[in-house]
């Protein structure tokens, strides 16, 4: 409980570092860091999936924002800070800690899930589905449709990038459209 | 059990890989097989009408699979998407000879069906938000279609505002699955049901309305909304304003307020309350814009308003209001969109202070755009006329003489902006710089004509509308948490 | 930009050159054992996405192309996409949508759990293939961004509304 | 309780960042950090104390598994959540390079070319 604790409190520390840093390879790596934490508390909270997968992810959203953005443009400087939407979004975060200490008080106690449903696949997912990996039996047999789902958002949103990062968006009409059906480019 | 069921998110979605992959030998292959789905859509959801189905997924029992729910008010809301993205893609073959990447342009175009008719169907929390996802997504990109500045940064206003929401969706889901350990809509209607009201339900009920009324742009939460809409190309506009606002938005609060948690007084006079100012603000905006897009989006705001405050009102007359305008609106707004998109291929140009006289030049073009315009004023015996004198009725009704009363004046406001409208389409002089338009292009004017019609008739069939699809669906509505019996078959 | 057409230096394509086989071995076995031990299609997809992506920082983007090019690449990603709604639809077989309908096997052998091996090397396939293309697109994109910029061309913060023009 | 709360706190940050910062990254960075709560907060709920991750192991005693097992459906929605997180942020990256291209800033005071 300690260490889970005290892992909140790094990633959260993390997260303020990304938040208020001025370079933006700094943030990038800060979120990183909180990225990696986060798998960290995963595995302790007994999800091996979501700490592997979680690592990955991290990797390459590193990647990604590195590759793709901070080497264009490094520092962040705020020109002007709005003190006026800072009160009020510090009174609407005040209200939203205190909803949400409340909601939270008459949720299950932490460590004590009520399982309704879940039972029934620890129970019989290993006989119905034939997978050891309960998380897998759910995500591929009991709820495939969501991981249809699943693809198909990460097919759209790649899909969508494509379309944004088009070096011609419009064209005369009449003019052969000399893009490429896949990914657009210089070449 | 109805096969029929996942075929409206499978079909949609197999078409927009397949349109990919031919692409790559024959570029025109979207044009096709997208009309080809929308055609089988559209029968598909016409042949489903007055049935009431549960499908389940993978044959595993509701509370641990997803299941599949198809009752009046799916069947309502699947009719409107795949009518509409109907004509918007028979506008859209012509339009997009503006545009690069046309398949790529299909294929988002069907995931965003795809996702639509997921979110309606579920019956299931996390696969709605899934669906939700595609559906949202699919519209970013397509925002941005043009990738000019202006459409970028629409796109991104609308990614940050939107990716919020989805995140508040998410928190509410968890929070409810905490404390009912179920995520199946009717499992969770039944759990709540039988608790002592509590803090936690009102928290998820308090972030499903940010999030979802984020997606239905009611008022607070309406900014990113008038820059997104003008910003895509005009049959998604006409998409987005016409089905996404109130699929993602208005289908899914409504389902969750009447069918799942059930229509408390608190929740409806919020609904209320975001219905009324969503009316009154989104009017007053409207007034001020030179642009004609923007000015169709700020109408927009308002006109869901009206949706909402119909529906919160929660007794027969104000439902059948709600969803009778919300069809139409679909149906006119839709047509109002398509017809600036045809002015701006015309003319090149949106700013209503550049134009004049075009209907002399785009006879057509601007006679449906009139009709829509009449449509949306409420002017009679089209369409939008009924459902608001029903809106308004149920509200007198009700004893809401105030909100009735601004409910008649925003209908006076929304004769005035489009007034303005009216001026520079039919009367001044045709400015020199336009002095050589022509018509649009065949396709697009059978789909605007085809469009008006539709206003016209639903203003005069409105008994056999009321028949055959509202009325199934304003039962469901009524119903409220009896919703769980059906799903559970007791 | 740090990286020249050929890549990195020798120390980073001799050191890739050993890792990168043993990524793209553990992602590999990360899908195929997705349902037996932590791990399935996604995370295993990324794997072995992110090895040729190291294939291609390390050893600049023309080797990378040559080995996994950009059209393979996403019409990869639609077959795979396509072959995983194909696994659900051959479920109509059974009689439901997305139903298992191969034999289960026994627990804790490869060939077991009927269609869920399958449909993880579907999405395994498909996340691979997807987010390759999207790191090559993001990454010529940002190439030619930071191109004029060098030249001391800049992408013309005075007249934004030029900005586009010079490029196309 | 406090992990709760330590969670929506963590929420909360990347809500002030997307509100108070102008940064186009930064926003980006907001978004994550309200995506990563939220699924931290999903998989808090399904944890059981002392509990042991939901893979069966060969040889193990089923009834033990069943009794102590955390709860898997969480960990499912999070995986799912996770790939829809990297698909959006994906796409974010793709339209902020392109606004980088058009107005040389990532500053978004200065991308304003719409006005409310």
């Amino acid at each position: 409980m300690l260490v889970l604790i005290s892992l909140l409190v790094f990633i959260n520390l993390g997260a303020i570092i990304a938040i208020e840093s001025k370079y933006l390879l700094s943030t990038v790596i800060s979120i990183g860091a909180v990225g990696f934490g986060l798998s960290i508390v995963f595995l302790l909270l007994g999800a091996p999936d979501l700490a592997i997968t979680q690592v990955v992810v991290e990797i390459l959203i590193l990647i990604i924002l590195i590759r793709g953005t901070v080497t264009l443009d490094n520092t962040a400087i705020e020109k002007y800070r709005d003190t006026f939407a800072m009160v009020i979004s510090l009174i609407f975060f005040g209200m939203f800690l205190t909803f949400a200490y409340m909601a939270f008080k008459a949720l299950p106690e932490f460590g004590h899930p009520l399982m309704r449903v879940s039972r029934e696949y620890l129970q019989h997912g290993v006989e119905k589905t034939g997978a050891t990996n309960i998380v897998m039996s759910i995500i591929l047999d009991y709820r495939a449709y969501d991981t249809l789902g699943e693809a198909t958002v990460l097919f759209t949103a790649i899909l969508g990038a494509f379309v944004v990062l088009r070096r011609k968006g419009r064209k005369k009409i009449g003019e052969k459209d000399t893009t490429k059906v896949g990914i657009p480019g210089e070449f | 059990m109805n096969h029929i069921l996942p075929l409206f998110v499978a079909v949609p979605l197999g078409t927009a890989f397949i349109i990919l992959i031919l692409a790559k030998v024959w570029r025109k292959a979207g044009v096709p097989f997208a009309l080809l789905t929308s055609i089988c859509l559209v029968i598909f959801s016409v042949s489903v009408i007055g049935q009431a189905s549960i499908y389940r997924m993978g044959n595993w029992p509701p509370p641990w699979g997803i299941v599949l729910v198809l009752d009046g008010l799916s069947t309502l809301l699947l009719l409107t998407i795949s009518v509409i993205s109907f004509f918007a893609l028979l506008f859209s073959i012509r339009y997009m000879d503006r545009y690069t990447a046309k398949p790529k342009f299909y294929a988002l175009f069907m995931l965003l069906v795809a996702g639509m008719n997921g979110v309606v169907l579920s019956g299931d929390f996390f696969n709605l938000f899934v669906f939700l996802e595609i559906a949202s997504i699919a519209s970013y990109a397509l925002v941005a279609f043009g990738c000019e500045e202006e459409e970028l940064e629409a796109s991104f206003k609308y990614l940050i505002l939107s990716g919020v929401a989805s995140t508040f969706i998410l928190l509410g889901i968890a929070i409810l699955y905490s404390l009912t350990g179920t995520l199946n809509m009717a499992d969770v209607a039944r759990t709540i049901g039988n608790m002592p009201a509590n803090n936690a339900v009102l928290f998820a009920i308090s972030m499903f309305l940010m999030g979802f009324g984020l997606k239905a742009a009611l008022v607070p939460f309406h900014p990113w909304l008038p820059d997104a809409h003008p910003a895509a190309p005009a049959p998604i506009s006409a998409m987005l304003s016409g089905v996404l606002i109130k699929a993602l938005g208005m289908y899914v609060l409504i389902r969750l307020i009447f069918n799942v948690f059930g229509l408390s007084p608190f929740l409806s006079s919020v609904l209320m309350i975001l219905g009324g100012l969503s009316m009154v603000v989104g009017g007053l905006l409207a007034i001020g814009q030179d642009d004609l897009k923007r000015l169709l989006a700020y109408s927009s705001i308002s006109q869901i308003g009206y949706v909402a405050v119909g529906l919160a009102l929660g007794t027969p007359l104000g439902i059948m209001g709600g969803l009778f305008h919300l069809i139409n609106h679909a149906t006119f707004k839709s047509l109002l969109f398509l017809s600036a998109g045809a002015i701006e291929y015309s003319t090149d140009t949106r700013k209503l202070s550049k134009m004049g006289g075009l209907s002399n030049r785009l006879p057509v073009t601007t006679t449906s755009a009139a009709i829509g315009f009449l449509s949306i004023s409420g002017i009679p015996p089209l369409n939008g006329f009924w459902s608001k004198l029903i809106i308004i009725i149920a509200l007198v009704q009700a004893g809401h003489y105030i909100l009735a009363s601004v409910a008649v004046l925003v209908s006076f406001l929304t004769i005035l902006y489009f007034m303005r409208v009216q001026r520079h389409l039919f009367f001044g002089d045709l400015p020199a710089k336009l002095a050589k338009i022509t018509e649009v292009p065949y396709l697009m004017r059978v789909s605007l004509v085809l469009l008006a019609i539709m206003c016209l008739a639903m203003g005069l069939l409105y008994p056999f509308l009321s028949g055959t699809i509202l009325d199934p669906a304003r039962d469901v509505i009524l119903e409220g948490t009896a919703y769980v019996h059906r799903v559970f078959g007791v | 930009m740090t990286q020249e057409p050929e890549g990195m230096t020798l120390i980073v394509k001799s050191i890739g050159r050993l890792v990168i086989n043993f990524i793209m071995l553990f992602g590999i076995y990360i899908i195929l054992y997705g349902h037996l031990s932590p791990g399935g299609g996604f995370p295993g997809g990324v794997i072995v996405a992110t090895a040729f992506i190291l294939l291609m920082l390390s050893f600049g983007r023309k080797t990378a192309l040559r080995k996994f090019g950009d059209t393979t690449a996403s019409l990869l990603d639609n077959f795979a996409a396509l072959s995983f709604l194909t696994i659900g639809f051959l479920g109509l077989i059974g009689g439901y949508f997305f139903l298992n309908f191969i034999d289960r096997g026994i627990p804790f052998q490869l060939f077991s759990a009927g269609t869920i091996p399958l449909a993880n090397i579907a999405i395994g396939l498909k996340v691979s293939a997807c987010l390759y293309a999207v790191f090559v697109a993001l990454a010529i994109f940002g190439k030619v961004l930071a191109g004029p910029e060098q030249d001391g061309v800049g992408p013309a913060e005075e007249k934004p509304t030029d900005s586009g023009e010079h490029r196309r | 309780m406090i992990v709760y709360l330590l969670c929506s706190f963590l929420f909360v940050l990347g809500l002030y960042c997307l509100v108070a910062k102008k940064n186009i990254i930064k926003k980006i960075i907001g978004i994550i950090t309200m995506e990563y709560s939220v699924n931290l907060f999903l998989v808090l709920v399904g944890y059981r104390a002392r509990g042991i991750a939901p893979i069966l192991s060969k040889g193990a005693d089923k009834a033990e598994f069943i009794a102590k097992s955390v709860d898997p459906l969480p960990q499912a929605l999070v995986l799912t959540a996770i790939v829809i997180g990297l698909g959006t942020i994906a796409l974010m990256v793709a339209i902020c390079i392109r606004l980088y291209e058009r107005y040389g800033t990532f500053d978004m005071t200065e991308i304003r070319r719409l006005r409310g």
